[in-house]
């Protein structure tokens, strides 16, 4: 089992390295192509009264006057070495902005992953287990209700209720505006909504997808086999329904890193959470390179090594798999 | 022989041959002759790779090596490209699975007929002519794959098989999933047409009962098992 | 011998000897009924119809003026002249959603129609290929599929000014990996079947295949996927202007207008916010029941393999 | 103390001068409501008015066309059977000092916790598929012995897997590792982890090559001689021959004919016995003309009418369920 785990983990290394190498080249050509020139950009409105001399001399230095494929492997060269440039937003090196916003994102991405299983578990199996009682149904029409509201409108819409009405929360930000030092007990009471919205908009789509998986496993052959040989009920459905149902579950949380991403960009959005993923927004207004393409760069590497640790845990998880690995 | 076109039938020969599915070697160097006119037998333990030569024999699956000749022409193109296809029939094991769920039973049997360039007309005639042969009610003919029986469907198989009129056909465990008799009505009608038309059967199964009842004395081969070991294992 | 049957049940099965449906009746899961068929349609297929007649009759009717301004009326609540309020600028929401709307079904066609073609391009091509091409292929849509959409749309647009264009653009180079992956699995399941080969032996050209079991059996699946991105669009267009990179600010757009909405949120008028919000989830909400309610009487129908 | 299966005649639990327990159907019926189809095709009349019995120490062969509803019976006797089906009539479990359990009307928990696995143990078809395919064969033996009450350390396991042919060491292996043989072996052993008197085995020959066929044939007569009874559910006449001491033949839901298998097998008296038995490609190989009747639009009468060169207007109505349910038996056909 070892060998195939370590062969997928080679291969999916193997995969990963001209992946990132595409992405960035991608990125590269894109801003190359872009309209913003970034030496006006730079100058900000100081750019109509310097002289078109001073302009040259900034752009020789930056070296952007030199062929693309040199720009393009000099940045590389850099990003190997860990230099990530400079944001040309914020003025300072990349990786201190990221530095001191990655806590957070992961702060709020993981409080709000835990919860998206508790959450999915707790609901979804009860909601297969009573197939189309009342409580099916409910759960069933929130789910794909919630699934279709985009997670900033609900965001907005739990402000407005538990920060605005019922003033239980703070409407946003990473502590009091009077605070001065980070107190934990404040950070937790400011983390609680975006983490809620975050996690209730991820877990409609996994409680569905459990729901669905219970409910087709119970219809299974061997299901009929275990009952047949006398297992009492409870029996069946925990050691022999569930954990085949839930198999498959292993490996969509893999796949749902992306949507994960997306929503932390929202939700530290609206939230003002000082998280590195909304700090990729500003990046985006200030058509800020350096930052947005690292930022970029960086949520790919978490989806892949997400999808490994997946991958991983399936082929632990499922005999079958453990002998063919996979693909 | 009643064939029109093509040269005298001198038997579907299959010499040498090879077939891996990676790594693993099902068929080596395996040779088999389908003489024409004569109920030929392919018999051995699931696993032993009959149906890779089945699907060789029909000019489905290109061999990694070994040599196909068809009435004395070498088979040089497989599948798509292979001119010969029409004249090798095969019949499946699973009814179910070689018919497309949206076509009603007699698109099944009428297809290989407009594929040749028959008009629709004559085509249908002539469909409804086989399916009468097969004793399939006109009411059956216009249900779907999910509406009829194993039995029904195996049927409108093997009625779409003789539609070209092959001069070999390949049974490839064409009865172990029906009952007794189906099966036997279904090999009554392969019967025949095979007297009528003088045409080659192989009947592969593991079914030694009907293997003896069916196949010319001392024409059934043998396959061993896939690793060799006991049968029974 | 498997005599398969559709077999969904009438709801309340006739099989329960009338026991009522106690909150939790103690009934094993194992006795359930089979999956039953979910209510009609009408309510989905009236809500876009409602829908649709507003974003082609309303801006014929009501010219909207994107630049109006009347502090006069700013944030007034719900009542019968303006029944969604006003936004801060004066501006009644009402209309203004009704072309957001219009702007974001717009959006949803154009850039589900572009991803699915690409996705159905590439998905036939690397399904028919089939062995390393298609392996290949696979690797770069999960290349593709592992940059969060968000990011890469937000990537794009900032590369680009932000336009109408610019949206369809990112959100369509995004999406097309979902219909890649199904069409080509829905591909390489059909070249497997049997009845494939049958059609081979039978003498069918390759082209006749395609025409006879390829086209027909894949084209509900590239339907559904056109159908199933446009909610998925229409949620991007919006995140993408709920960020300011999506349409440009004056024009009406529903993130736009949920994104000016926040601010005044705070003081408590929520109205700015939270109703063009409605017109996002009302016709996602809608498309999700109908071809939930499509995929039950399409799809191989629920069949009770009666071991008779 | 390691458990030992000693064969049930001696074991203290049954009297060996009593009739001992058997199961005894009486007027069972199974039908389906499906739904999406036109009203007069929505029931699906699976099993119509079964009557027979099966005695400790006998096997009874039910046998006919696939499509016929016997499998559905394997599915009723244990409570196995979707929501959609209606199951009515009787069918009791009798046993000595004890009052009898009726199949048809017992709650899920009564069948739960007291028939299945005790006293009816079920061999599936496809057994490889009612393997839970997460878990080893092992872990799934220990579990049913634990569950029904019976030491379940590693020398019984060790034990019961001898008892079925098995290597001890094949119990390791996932459902999906099992080659046809020894799948069809854990299920005989998982069937027989509570030593239950009645054996209900549906369609164990089903795709199997004609040695393994034997390996089952022979292990069915075993039990049966150890004085369990067995209910062999199957289409293949070959394997009932060598084991069933009376068959039960069945047609379109129907019981048509239930003779001693000496009587079926030599001198089949009802025309579609006679018809099976001359499908057969060892004996005359001639097929049974026209199609089996679709379950749900049964004709009236004998169901048999449209394919019988004996029928006449008595067949219009219903034949008495006798031992041979026909207006006109053959009297001497004898079978080449």
């Amino acid at each position: 089992m070892s060998r195939t785990l370590a062969r997928m983990a080679v291969w999916r290394v193997a995969f990963a390295v001209p992946l990132l190498f595409a992405v960035t080249a991608g990125m590269f050509a894109l801003a190359k192509a872009s309209p913003f020139d970034p030496i006006r950009q730079y100058l900000g409105d100081r750019a109509q009264t310097t002289s078109p001399e001073v302009t040259a001399r900034i752009r020789e230095n930056w070296g952007l006057d030199r062929p693309l494929i040199e720009q393009y492997l000099d940045w590389l060269g850099s990003l190997l070495r860990g230099d990530l440039g400079e944001s040309r937003s914020l003025h300072r090196p990349v990786t201190d902005v990221i530095g001191e916003r990655l806590g957070w994102s992961l702060l709020v991405v993981g409080g709000a992953i835990v919860v998206m299983l508790i959450v999915s578990l707790a609901v979804g199996l009860p909601a297969a287990w009573r197939r189309d009682s009342w409580l099916d149904r409910f759960i069933t029409g929130t789910a794909y209700a919630n699934e279709a509201a985009p997670v900033f409108w609900t965001g907005l819409i739990a402000i407005w209720i538990f920060a605005v009405q019922l003033r239980w929360l703070p409407s946003g930000g990473l502590t009091d505006a009077a605070a001065t030092t980070v107190r934990p007990g404040d950070v937790l009471r400011h983390m609680i909504l975006p983490v809620a919205v975050l996690a209730f908009s991820q877990s409609s789509w996994l409680l569905l997808f459990v729901r669905e998986s219970l409910i087709n496993t119970l219809r299974e052959d061997f299901v009929t086999g275990a009952r047949a040989r006398g297992l009492r009920e409870r029996t069946v459905l925990v050691r022999h329904a569930l954990r085949s149902a839930l198999l498959p579950f292993i490996t969509l949380l893999g796949a749902r890193i992306p949507e994960l991403v997306t929503g932390a960009i929202l939700v530290e959005t609206i939230f003002s959470w000082p998280g590195v993923a909304g700090t990729s927004v500003q990046a985006a207004l200030a058509a800020d390179f350096p930052l947005l393409a690292a930022l970029t760069l960086l949520a790919t590497l978490a989806v892949v090594v997400g999808n490994l640790l997946a991958d991983a845990a399936y082929v632990i998880a499922d005999p079958r798999v453990r002998v063919l690995g996979v693909s | 022989m009643l064939f029109a076109e093509g040269s005298p039938a001198e038997g579907l020969r299959a010499d040498g041959i090879t077939v891996a599915y990676d790594r693993r070697r099902v068929l080596d160097g395996t040779s088999l002759t389908v003489r024409p006119g004569i109920v030929t037998g392919l018999a051995g333990p699931s696993g032993c790779g009959k149906s890779t030569l089945a699907r060789v024999l029909a000019m489905l699956l290109r061999p990694a090596a070994g040599r196909l000749t068809v009435d004395g022409t070498e088979v040089r193109r497989w599948r798509h490209r292979a001119d010969l296809r029409t004249r090798v029939a095969l019949i499946f094991q699973q009814p179910r699975l070689a018919v497309d769920p949206r076509f009603t039973l007699l698109d099944v049997i009428v297809e290989p007929l407009l594929a040749a360039g028959r008009p629709a007309a004559d085509a249908i005639a002539h469909g409804e002519r086989l399916a009468d042969e097969m004793s399939l009610t006109a009411d059956l003919l216009t249900r779907r794959r999910h509406e009829v029986s194993d039995g029904q469907l195996q049927r409108a198989c093997v009625a779409r098989a003789l539609a070209l009129r092959p001069r070999y056909v390949i049974c490839d465990e064409m009865t172990t999933m029906l009952d007794a008799s189906t099966q036997a009505h279904l090999v009554a009608r392969l019967e025949s047409y095979r007297q009528e038309t003088g045409a080659g059967v192989l009947a592969v199964t593991h079914d030694t009962d009907l293997l003896a009842r069916w196949c010319e004395a001392g024409a059934v081969h043998h396959l061993p098992a896939p690793d060799g070991t006991s049968l029974v294992r | 011998m498997t005599q398969t049957f559709d077999s969904g049940t009438r709801p309340g099965g006739p099989g329960r000897s009338g026991r009522s449906g106690g909150l939790f009746r103690r009934d094993s899961a194992f006795r359930r009924a089979p999956g039953r068929r979910r209510g009609s349609p009408r309510l989905a297929v009236g809500t876009l119809i409602v829908l649709g007649l507003a974003v082609l009759v309303v801006p014929v009717v009501a010219r909207l003026d994107q630049q109006l301004v009347d502090l006069g009326a700013a944030s007034l609540p719900p009542r019968p002249a303006h029944p969604f309020g006003t936004d801060e600028m004066g501006r009644d929401v009402l209309l203004r959603a009704v072309y957001g709307l219009r702007v974001s079904l717009l959006v949803g066609l154009v850039a589900a129609l572009v991803s699915v073609t690409i996705g159905t391009l590439v998905g036939l091509v690397s399904g028919a290929l089939g062995g390393i091409a298609d392996r290949f292929i696979m690797r770069v849509v999960d290349g593709v599929n592992s940059i969060p959409h968000l990011l890469l749309g937000i990537f794009i647009v900032a590369m680009i000014k932000p336009s109408v264009g610019a949206v369809i653009v990112s959100v369509a180079l995004t999406h097309w990996t979902t219909t890649a992956r199904i069409i080509r699995s829905e591909v390489l399941a059909l070249r497997s079947r049997p009845f494939i080969d049958a059609a081979i032996s039978g003498g069918s050209s390759r082209l006749r295949i395609v025409r006879r079991h390829f086209l027909p059996h894949l084209a509900p699946h590239v339907a559904l996927a056109a159908v199933l991105m446009m909610p998925h669009a229409i949620w991007h267009e919006t995140a993408l202007s709920f960020l300011g990179l999506g349409l440009p600010p004056h024009l009406a757009s529903l993130g736009n207008m949920i994104n000016d909405g926040a601010r005044s949120l705070l003081a408590g008028n929520w109205w700015a916010s939270i109703f063009p919000g409605l017109f996002i989830l009302l016709p996602t909400l809608a498309i999700s029941a109908l071809t939930q309610y499509w995929r039950d009487r399409t799809s191989p129908r629920w069949r009770s393999e009666l071991q008779l | 103390m390691s458990h030992t299966f000693t064969s049930i005649r001696t074991s203290t639990s049954s009297q060996t001068v009593g009739i001992g327990s058997r199961l005894r159907v009486d007027g069972l019926s199974v039908r389906f409501q499906i739904s999406g189809v036109a009203p007069d095709r929505a029931t699906v009349h699976a099993v119509t008015d079964a009557r027979f019995e099966v005695r400790q120490g006998e096997c009874l062969a039910l046998v006919g066309e696939s499509g016929c509803g016997k499998s559905v019976m394997a599915h009723a006797l244990l409570g196995l059977l979707p929501a959609n089906a209606e199951v009515t009539g009787a069918a009791r479990l009798e046993t000595d000092g004890a009052e009898p359990v009726d199949l048809v009307g017992a709650p899920e928990a009564v069948l739960a916790r007291r028939v299945r696995g005790r006293m009816i143990g079920l061999v599936p078809q496809s057994p490889a598929a009612h393997l839970t395919p997460v878990r080893t064969a092992r872990a799934q033996l220990a579990e049913a012995l634990r569950e029904l009450g019976r030491p379940a350390g590693s020398d019984d396991l060790a034990a019961l897997a001898r008892r079925v042919g098995l290597r001890p060491a094949d119990l390791d292996l996932y459902p999906h590792q099992l080659s046809g043989g020894m799948a069809q072996r854990v299920a005989n052993a998982l069937a027989l982890a509570g030593d239950p008197w009645l054996i209900v085995a549906d369609e164990p020959t089903t795709g199997l090559d004609r040695p393994l066929v034997q390996t089952i044939v022979s292990e069915l007569r075993r039990l049966t001689d150890e004085g369990r009874a067995v209910l062999l559910i199957t289409h293949d006449l070959r394997a009932a021959e060598q084991v069933a001491d009376r068959v039960a033949v069945m047609y379109a839901g129907r019981i048509v004919s239930l003779t001693s298998a000496a009587e079926f097998f030599a001198r089949p008296r009802h025309p579609y016995a006679a018809g099976l038995l001359d499908a057969l490609p060892s004996r005359r190989f001639t097929p049974i003309p026209g199609h089996p009747p679709e379950l749900t639009m049964l004709p009236a009468g004998c169901a048999f009418r449209p394919r019988c060169h004996r029928a006449t207007a008595a067949c219009e109505r219903l034949p008495e369920p006798d031992e041979v349910a026909c207006h006109h038996p053959l009297e001497h056909h004898v079978v080449r």
